[in-house]
């Protein structure tokens, strides 16, 4: 199973998934009319590593996370 | 890199940095200290951080500093912070003047568009996400 | 503009601007500290100042700052000040970021090329006129 | 009388001339060798008032100061 996280402002618990993809990530999180919206505004992280690529395999235990637009300072 | 629940503790933090590379033979030091503006309102501030990619994130800028022979500090708050009060500060120190004038803004504005902080209007005590103000960071929208 | 003989009391001079703006509603305060380095093989820097020129020079800093809501303060050592102290801050308060970090560039590069200031070595008990690291300030050669 | 005054490392006392012009100044301090040098190095002011002209007359009474290659911070 891959966690899948909500940082910040997305008030939302962390789910489970049985996915080996971020693209399967992507499905999933898009049937959620609530999540979507914030799909193309949220970057992504797979273990605290910001990834810039799609094509990227996951394995069990991976937690993806993710990050809405940040205001720091 | 300094967190702090609440406020910075501006002049504290100043100079304990300052003491700390007293003898490190930097000619320049350039903090910027961000504080509550008083507008739209509000009655404060509220920040939260992931401190994990936060980490990472300052990192980075501790080998891009040292590349230029400068070092970097971080301090910011989580939490509220009220009106007046500073909720950030980001200093530079390095041997010679335009490392650090250019370092300083390069600093500042990575951070603005990078760290993973959440930023939140207190109003009537609630907290309202800043969106309007808040930057996508680099890579948003991959899951679209 | 404050003048010190000797060395900055940088965290008290640091303070004291924080706390003096601390309800002016500023959102970006940026302190430029100088401080001497051990190169060379001196024992520290001295100063002459010239301070009706320097007084000029300021104020028509805090008229270009006012004109962008902003502010500025300037300290300065006068006479010896030794390896690893402060001779120099600059400050810019201001309600924004950028203004904050473009200002400060250039009112740190205005001040190192027209401030009448003249910097010396401090070796073996003299003061040696440090030329080759001054700046020829604008208009010069007019008697030539 | 005009009195010239040389600010920071040019260790000269103040002169005074009988001069009506920035030109005559400058002729005057000519005659100087230990000053000639630093001519084309210095800023000019009159009464604190930083100039960038040659072009101007003196009254008596105005001090005219020079300002070599500064360097604060």
């Amino acid at each position: 199973m891959v966690v899948v996280e909500f940082l910040g402002p997305i008030a939302k618990d962390s789910i489970e998934l049985d996915v080996s993809s971020l693209d399967e990530v992507s499905q999933e999180l898009k049937k959620d009319s609530e999540l979507n919206e914030w799909l193309e505004k949220c970057a992504v992280a797979i273990n605290d590593e910001i990834v810039m690529e799609r094509d990227i395999t996951l394995q069990s235990g991976d937690r993806v996370s993710l990050l809405p637009p940040v205001c720091g300072g | 890199m300094e967190l702090f629940n609440g406020a910075l503790d501006v002049p504290e933090i100043l100079k304990r940095w300052y003491i700390e590379e007293a003898e490190s033979n930097y000619g320049a030091f350039i903090p910027f200290i961000g504080t509550v503006r008083d507008e739209d309102g509000i009655d404060g501030l509220s920040f939260d951080i992931y401190e994990p990619i936060l980490e990472k994130w300052f990192n980075s800028w501790v080998e891009k500093a040292k590349d230029r022979g400068a070092i970097v500090k971080l301090a910011h708050s989580k939490g509220d912070v009220l009106l007046h009060e500073s909720s950030y500060i980001s200093a530079v120190f390095s041997p010679k003047r335009r490392v650090a004038l250019e370092l300083i803004d390069e600093f500042v504005e990575d951070f603005k568009a990078n760290a993973p902080i959440w930023k939140y209007d207190l109003i009537d005590g609630k907290r309202v996400y800043a969106e309007s103000r808040s930057q996508k960071i680099s890579g948003s929208g991959l899951l679209n």
